[in-house]
């Protein structure tokens, strides 16, 4: 390809990386604490958690849908695989109970959508506040603490010298570029929320791919949610709360249109990073936290706005 | 079968004639409201009446509490406790309850005295102590602690946050009066558990010198004691917390956490319900109750 | 013996659909045998899309029976009409935006390599086959909503005939092809015939089904009104059938006296598309403007409205030079743009009949910025009386319009706004023989108002028959100028693919 | 009309309002205390803030476009408003800065949007966090308190025994319902959310009306802000907190598409009353908080299921 042609194509990626190494700039110039590989493994695992999250939600609005239940997702596959674990119930059960749990959840999301007709947005705000209140009810409120080194492995293990949540990461952004590119599904996303009627008459099982994807959603949001606890050595019913709006903001700085049809996982991992950068170096610089909110704001709307200088169509 | 809502205001609403007794608290997704509220059904169970207890799901959703205790005068409850989560924000509502003639208890947080007295209102009594107060005994014993010299680390709560604001403080002059004791860094991290671990990780490369922390809740201090344990400094940092939850007084036998304030909350739920009983019964109740403030370390 | 030489292929019987309000068809009966052209005609709006769209599974009839090889079915989606070896190709676009040309043809029926892994490049090399085969230069790899209306259009072709259907219908396939693609989509035609494919024809080009057509079926108002091998009729015959009516003739062109000077174009350019455009229009002339798929007169039109931005050139409207800077601009000095792609950039199908027709002149219809209804209301109700729009009525929703109807609503907003300056880009696409002459006699009585109307079309017989003068577009450039005297199909191909033809001033 | 047609043109809000009566019988079924006269005006107060800042998201939503900084310019408004009357500016000329204050932050979202091509996710919600900033900044964390009675009168007055936060609902409905059927601004929303191109080639200024909307939106914020400060006689920094979730929710209950073209202000109103009865049922029925959550997401699933099981087209 032509440079131009490239650009064009993958013009939001590239924009946004820009944005990514612009930023890191400024902060390797502002504090000799932000480059040094400590600190990188550090926000490498600090974004891991939303950068899985946001995988899932990239496929969710790559397809023309919205998930704003993952947050209470995260909470109630957290408390579900942390209140098996002090049952002593064994790790690897533990933890595919909480993964269905999520995947249950997200196909719940999906047929509401599908079968429901519901829009995405009805559907997985209805879900958010019932898994919220049933995690709250689950736990009686109070946080389910204190597991077992096997598990805790998964937040303080390192291979080959990785930390293990930063491989988990990578696991999943590797599978889930392939799944996007590479297989039917990943390709009748892209024609759902490109042209869901054209999908549908060109033989896509619409509803089955959608409730599909709302279950690779929701999967994905326990795969966090185990990562989590593991993280704080503890599930917590309120844990998550607001994560969608992180999860989709890393999305949509990645390129993903909320109109459907766009979208990458490359472009949502460098948000996720841009985001995770940010709140890193605003605490390295120790930024006022008034000073912080502001800055945040400005700084997505800056790299955004990079990136759009980036593949100005001439039209 | 609905029955008919009876005249006295004191019995409307209660089965079985009990008069209804209504907490409302900032938020029940925080286990220290979940113990005041165990410590008030006690109450309520042994002194025979009837309680409800409604709180917002967002613990700074001040409009959406005065939406509950609207909704609760409406009912015609017999008495109001509140934790308020708004001390001047809570000022109209309770006006308006004194215009329907309930008793108001406020628990925990005051209602803000000059906003009350300039709007007319007023409450039968106040139960607790102050997160100013407790904010101070933290900041005491961390400079205790580390023998008046040190870099500490503080983690605030949701910015703008009354109760963070208070405790921080309290906190801020009490380790005023030791000039050896620097905060090199107060960050917040919106009194979430993941970001009290993320932000204690982030303040601990811009500076690992620090020797004391102090969270503005247990969350965020339990969160920052796995940030510790994951940087290896386990036992070499002083953390203090607030709220005394069974986890961080888990920690604080175990070692990882130094100290965390407690408020006795269970204790204030059942003493707002014995006074508004009282109340009901005509008795005259202290216009103030302190329930102690106590460093648990 | 063959099955095939016994039943119909496929057979429709006693077909009944109403949608809210209409009654789109009745009672229909279809045979289709393996190796004919079956040709469907009649007026927009008069079921034939439903009709097709029952056999492919996007519609789910009221009544009848679908027979296959004499065999009753029950077609339940569009999935199962494609595994039953039911073809089609929509009269509307259903590609999606960000997917390759590749990638649309064969959704839903990628290659694998593995089970669940798609087999890219085997997809691509297929998809560039079939679309060499159609002699279309289009790369498989393209974005689909990059390529122009009639790059899409042969995608939906390229996309029909992947699937190697045994029954395909083609819903008005030419409306937006020239000459060239058109030749070499007969071509293909010619060829599946031969294979024994039996295939449904809808066009509302009369001369193409006598051309490629076996058989005639000939709906009106969803009513079955007569089916004719198509050596036993003529054009009037099924004119006649179609709309009721002899039509007397096809081209009513009149000429008006030609005044002062509407629009002039002086140099126009826009890197890579437009070079050193110069033209005249003047108040009373109709002017047409001819050329291949990819020549520049949509770019051309969309520059002059101020859609587009140029890199330099001088615009005059009434004598005067201007700048227009947007189509706001362009619609306030009195010019009208009717798009070529109605779906995309001419209506809001979401939205009324009114609503769309009444859209470009809000501002007009409104007193104190509130909105006249009354004014709004009586203003369509013109249009749908003067262009018969097939509708239940003015609040119905254009999406559900047929294909034809939602071009004469296009037709109507512009109509509906003061313009005296038109530029119609292909405004007879997909509309039936009858309206076709409406229309005509419309833009007559727009010259003879005194306005000036540039007509862009693919339809060299519409061009010939319609204009005063002729300008022929050749890679971004005016590549030739024609009186209508001097005008002939041979003179405006050659100069449409650069051949010969004079420049103009 | 026929019956027929009417449900297809109004079906969504046919069926929300079914929904919002259903909800309604079964309230008053269940407790005596709903169905007073105090009670339903209360519940009206209490649901027209939200109300108000759904209007402005209903036209932002039918534009095409989302604005997640309507609760930051809640805030940011509010405390701009109570720190003149604090300095004791005539109330008009307060109130005045404080709605200009909403529509300037309005105004900017919009020109992000249109002239700095970013995504309406993105542009409001660099602005949601930079307003949240400035306006901590600007109090230093601290509500503003404590105003005169010409003030409050906004919130505790009443006009023909009717309390003046329902009467300004009232007039803002009234209004938003006029401009959007009967003047070209309407028009032009529905238009530019329908088909963007299509609205530009036809002569809509897009740019302008797309920025005018915000600005719209921004207002009506400012308004909401107003209503809450003299409710509360406080202004925080802190208000308005996932104000927008709500606005938002009740804009899609009410039958709006977060694609565009599609909404109507009564459908939004219902949808903001269906949140409000539902919030204030639950409190008078003393349902307890956990189950409270369950409770709000199910009949928000439910309300819309009822309503889409009324214009289900046929394929
Ligand atoms: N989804 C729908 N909802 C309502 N009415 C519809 C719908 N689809 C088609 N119709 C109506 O059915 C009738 C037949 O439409 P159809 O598209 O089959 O006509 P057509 O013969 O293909 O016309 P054209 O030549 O203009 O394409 C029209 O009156 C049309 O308005
Ligand atoms: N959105 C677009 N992006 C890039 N190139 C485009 C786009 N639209 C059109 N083109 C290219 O611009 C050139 C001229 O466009 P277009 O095909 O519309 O011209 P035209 O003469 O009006 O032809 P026709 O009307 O027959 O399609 C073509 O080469 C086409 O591929
Ligand atoms: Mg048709
Ligand atoms: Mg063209």
């Amino acid at each position: 390809m032509k440079p131009r042609e490239f650009l064009a194509h993958s013009g939001r990626q590239f924009g946004t990386l820009v944005g990514l190494f612009a930023l890191c700039a400024v902060l390797w110039a502002l504090t000799p604490h932000f480059l040094t590989v400590s600190n990188l493994l550090n926000v490498a695992q600090q974004t891991s958690i939303n950068a899985v999250i946001a995988v899932g939600l990239t496929f969710v609005i790559i397809s023309g849908g919205i998930d704003l239940s993952v947050g209470s997702l995260v909470a109630f596959s957290g408390v579900v695989t942390a209140s098996l674990l002090q049952r002593t119930v064994p790790v690897p059960l533990a933890l595919l109970a909480g993964l269905m749990t999520g995947l249950a959840c997200g196909l719940v999301n999906g047929l509401l959508i599908t079968f429901g007709r519901l829009p995405p947005f009805i559907a997985t705000l209805g879900i958010m506040s019932v898994a919220r209140g049933g995690s709250l009810l689950y736990t009686n409120g109070r946080p389910v603490s204190g597991f077992g080194e096997d598990f805790r492995w998964i937040a303080t293990g390192e291979i080959l010298r990785v930390p293990v949540p930063v491989v988990i990461m990578i696991v999943v952004y590797a599978i889930a570029h392939f799944v996007l590119r590479r297989t039917p599904f990943g390709r009748y996303l892209f024609a759902m929320g490109g042209n869901e009627e054209a999908a549908l008459l060109s033989g896509v099982r619409v509803r089955l791919h959608k409730t599909l994807v709302y279950g690779v959603c929701g999967l994905l949001s326990a795969l966090a949610a185990v990562m989590l606890t593991a993280r704080l050595n503890s599930a917590q019913p309120i844990a998550g709360i607001n994560y969608e709006l992180d999860a989709i903001a890393a999305t949509v700085i990645g390129g993903a249109s909320l109109l459907g049809g766009q979208g990458s996982v490359v472009g949502t991992l460098i948000g996720a990073l841009i985001m995770g950068v940010l709140r890193n170096g605003l605490n390295l610089l120790g930024v006022s936290s008034f000073i912080q909110q502001v800055v945040i704001g400005a700084v997505i709307i800056l790299a955004v706005l990079l990136d759009t200088a980036f593949k100005r169509p001439k039209r | 079968n609905r029955t008919e809502p009876t005249s006295a205001a004191a019995t409307a609403g209660a089965p079985g004639g009990k008069p209804t007794i209504a907490l409302v608290v900032k938020t029940l997704n925080n286990p220290f409201f979940i113990d005041m509220q165990k410590g008030a059904e006690e109450a309520a169970k042994r002194l025979g009446v009837n309680l409800v207890v409604q709180a917002a799901d967002r613990e700074i959703d001040v409009e959406r509490q005065m939406q509950i205790i609207e909704n609760l005068i409406e009912r015609k409850v017999a008495a109001l406790c509140i934790t308020p989560s708004g001390s001047r924000e809570i000022v109209p509502v309770i006006v308006k309850a004194n215009k329907a003639g309930i008793p108001v208890v406020i628990v925990d947080t005051r209602a803000d005295e000059k906003a009350l007295a300039a709007a007319g209102g007023k409450i039968a009594t106040f139960i607790g102590s102050d997160n100013y107060d407790g904010g101070k005994l933290a900041g005491e014993f961390i400079g205790a602690a580390l023998g008046g010299k040190g870099a500490i680390a503080v983690l605030e709560g949701i910015p703008g946050h009354e109760t963070g604001d208070s405790r921080l403080r309290g906190f801020r002059e009490a380790v005023a009066k030791y000039p050896g004791l620097k905060i090199v860094a107060s960050q917040p991290a919106n009194w979430e558990r993941d970001q009290g671990f993320n932000v204690f990780q982030n303040i601990l490369q811009a500076h690992p010198q620090v020797s004391g922390v102090f969270a503005c809740s247990d969350l965020m201090a339990l969160g920052a004691v796995e940030a510790i344990a994951a940087a290896g400094k386990t036992g070499k940092i002083v953390v203090v917390g607030f709220d005394a939850q069974p986890e961080a007084r888990a920690a604080i036998t175990k070692g990882t956490m130094g100290a965390t304030v407690a408020q006795f909350a269970a204790r204030m739920g059942s003493t707002a319900v014995e006074n508004a009983v009282k109340l009901l019964a005509g008795e005259k109740i202290a216009e103030f109750t302190p329930v102690p403030i106590e460093l648990i370390k | 013996m063959n099955p095939a030489l016994t039943v119909p292929a496929l057979a429709l019987r006693g077909i009944r659909k109403e949608f809210p309000g209409v009654v789109a068809l009745d009672g229909v009966d279809l045979d289709l045998w393996a190796g004919e052209v079956h040709v469907l005609l009649g007026e927009n709006g008069a079921g034939k899309s439903t009709l097709m769209k029952i056999i492919s599974g996007a519609v789910a009839r009221d009544a009848g029976e679908v027979l296959l090889d004499g065999v009753p079915i029950e077609i339940r989606g569009p999935r199962h009409a494609q595994a039953l070896g039911l073809g089609i190709i929509y009269q509307e676009f259903n590609l999606i935006p960000h997917l390759t040309a590749g990638e649309n043809i064969f959704l839903g029926r990628e290659p694998r390599l593995l089970a669940g892994v798609i087999d890219q490049r085997a997809l691509v090399r297929a998809a560039q086959k079939i679309l060499d085969e159609l002699g279309v230069a289009i790369d498989a790899r393209s974005v689909v909503s990059r390529l122009s209306v009639a790059q899409q259009q042969m995608v939906e072709v390229a996309k029909a005939l992947s699937l190697n259907a045994r029954v395909l219908m083609m819903d008005e396939p030419t409306s937006a092809l020239t000459e060239q693609e058109i030749r070499e989509l007969f071509a293909t035609i010619a060829r599946l015939k031969a294979r024994g494919v039996a295939l449904v024809y809808i066009s509302h080009r009369m001369e193409e089904l006598f051309v490629i057509g076996d058989r005639v079926t000939v709906l009106r108002d969803g009513r079955h009104v007569g089916t004719r091998p198509i050596g036993e009729t003529t054009m009037p015959e099924l004119v006649r059938l179609m709309v009721g009516r002899d039509l007397k003739d096809q081209f009513p062109k009149q000429t008006a006296p030609v005044g002062d000077e509407a629009l002039r174009v002086e140099g126009l350019r826009r890197h890579g598309v437009l070079h050193d455009i110069n033209f005249t229009l003047r108040r009373g002339e109709v002017v047409g403007l001819a050329g291949l798929m990819g020549s520049g007169r949509t770019e051309l039109a969309r520059a002059v409205f101020g859609a587009d931005p140029v890199d330099g050139g001088r615009i005059f409207v009434g004598g005067h030079e201007r700048q227009i800077g947007s189509p706001r601009a362009a619609i306030d000095l009195g010019l009208g743009f009717l798009t070529e792609d109605r779906k995309h950039q001419g209506l809001v199908l979401g939205l009324s009949v009114q609503e769309n027709t009444c859209l470009p002149s809000v501002g007009a219809f409104s007193r104190f910025g509130v909105m006249q209804v009354a004014q709004e209301s009586a203003a369509t109700a013109a249009r749908i009386a003067e262009l018969r729009i097939k509708t239940p009525g003015p609040h119905q929703r254009v999406g559900t319009l047929s294909g034809g109807n939602q071009q004469k609503v296009v037709l109507g907003k512009w109509l509906t706004t003061e313009a005296d300056v038109f530029i119609f880009d292909e405004p007879t696409r997909g509309i039936d023989v009858g309206a076709k002459v409406e229309i005509y006699q419309l833009i007559n009585q727009l010259a003879a108002r005194g306005a000036a109307v540039l007509m862009i079309s693919s339809e060299l017989p519409e061009i010939l028959g319609m204009s005063d003068r002729i300008l022929v577009m050749h890679a971004g450039r005016i590549a030739g100028e024609f009186t209508a005297a001097e005008a002939t199909q041979e003179k405006l191909l050659a100069a449409a693919l650069g051949r010969a033809g004079r420049h103009a001033a």
